[in-house]
């Protein structure tokens, strides 16, 4: 799965952009965060208030509770501030 | 007015020209009764602020603005819409962003840039970071709860 | 901000430029976050207007303008005002009248320039006369009741 | 009294202006509309529906009540159709 960061979730986790091999457990949005934030480190940092967090799958915003695809880029960032 | 209209939309780190853009949808025509042109710029917070630096999900930025734009077109009879949104670094008195409505009616071309506005604050892709005049390090502008609370009246 | 912005309004025959009158309202200003536009033009009506011809009280329109304009100068924190509405033959794809409003913030433009718009419509003196383009009589535009209606939001 | 005219009201009339002497006992706007219906021909014609003409005293807005000034210029036109 491809992993891309934005704004200060990308600058907490320190990257752009990652390949990831996810658990078979890991079938939600939520789960997703949840397994981020348990790498600890950067990630426990970017990920500390999970529930803040917007996520877009194939460029699409979705919710907390959206299953996972099998493949695709999953874009995680802060709430937005464009206009 | 049976189609909706083709919105036009650009993400560009260069500057627009509002006058160029209310040309384009409005030249020519003899059925534009009504324009209305939004234009968000960077200001500097009483002193405080050097430049904005915005960053922006390219892959998503223009799909999104896109559909909150179809959307808009299928909601008012317009007959044009323009969205532009900027991205890099923006020093105060620059220009962010611009929306272009235009319509035979006046409330729908305000209606719609209105309603425009409410969702690419809330739903582009973009991300604001403050660069203040001063030695303190740059920081991210945090989303305003009224934003998303201004959603509502659509 | 302190006190209110002093508007700029102008009655005239002649054409406006509204780049120029949006760089006299934020041209060299960091402190304005927000510029809306409306322009309202001349519709050929389906083909069926050969032009308008608008008459004008010319001793009360800058006057009763400008009461309405320095009433959304108090309500609204804005930066800059700007109102020219034109008289005389105006034919379809021209432009009739011009709101700029410059503010800080995007909900005050938006407001001030929708309110400016409903007041302008039944508070000044102004009459359009459609001259249709066959060779049928010219006939008064007759005022819309919702424009009336209109003004109760305010 | 100065007497001003526009657009339809203007058209039928068939002046512009005028200055007119009003008896003691035309006090108000509304009695002055009814004074210059009485006058018939084109008056009577321009002001057949008195209710809809719209009044400015000295270039405000003003209502059918209100009384008339000592002098002054006084506009008489159909509900505004600008913007």
């Amino acid at each position: 799965m491809k992993l891309v960061y934005f704004a200060w979730v990308r600058e907490r986790i320190g990257k752009e952009v990652e390949t990831v091999t996810l658990p078979a457990d890991v079938g939600t949005v939520a789960d997703l965060l949840k397994w981020l934030k348990e790498r600890g480190g950067n990630y426990a940092a970017a990920l500390e208030h999970p529930d803040i967090i917007r996520v877009a799958i194939d460029h699409e915003h979705v919710t907390h509770e959206t299953p996972l695809p099998r493949d695709g880029e999953i874009a995680l960032f802060p709430p937005m501030t464009g206009g | 007015m049976t189609l909706p209209c083709v919105p036009h939309v650009r993400v560009q780190a260069e500057d627009f020209d509002v006058a160029a853009e209310i040309e384009r949808l409005a030249g020519g025509r003899r059925d534009v009764g009504a324009v209305v042109t939004f234009t968000g710029r960077c200001r500097d917070e009483g002193g405080r602020l050097a430049a904005l630096e915005i960053e922006h999900y390219p892959a998503m930025a223009d799909s999104q603005i896109n559909r909150v734009a179809q959307e808009a077109a299928r909601r008012w009879p317009l007959t044009g819409l323009t969205i532009i949104h900027r991205f890099g670094r923006i020093e105060p008195g620059q220009n962010i962003v611009l929306v272009v409505t235009a319509s035979s009616h006046r409330k729908a071309a305000f209606e719609a840039a209105d309603f425009l506005m409410d969702y690419l604050k809330s739903r582009a892709p973009f991300w604001k970071k403050e660069h203040p005049v001063q030695g303190e390090p740059a920081r991210w502008v945090e989303a305003k709860g009224e934003d998303e609370e201004a959603l509502k009246r659509w």
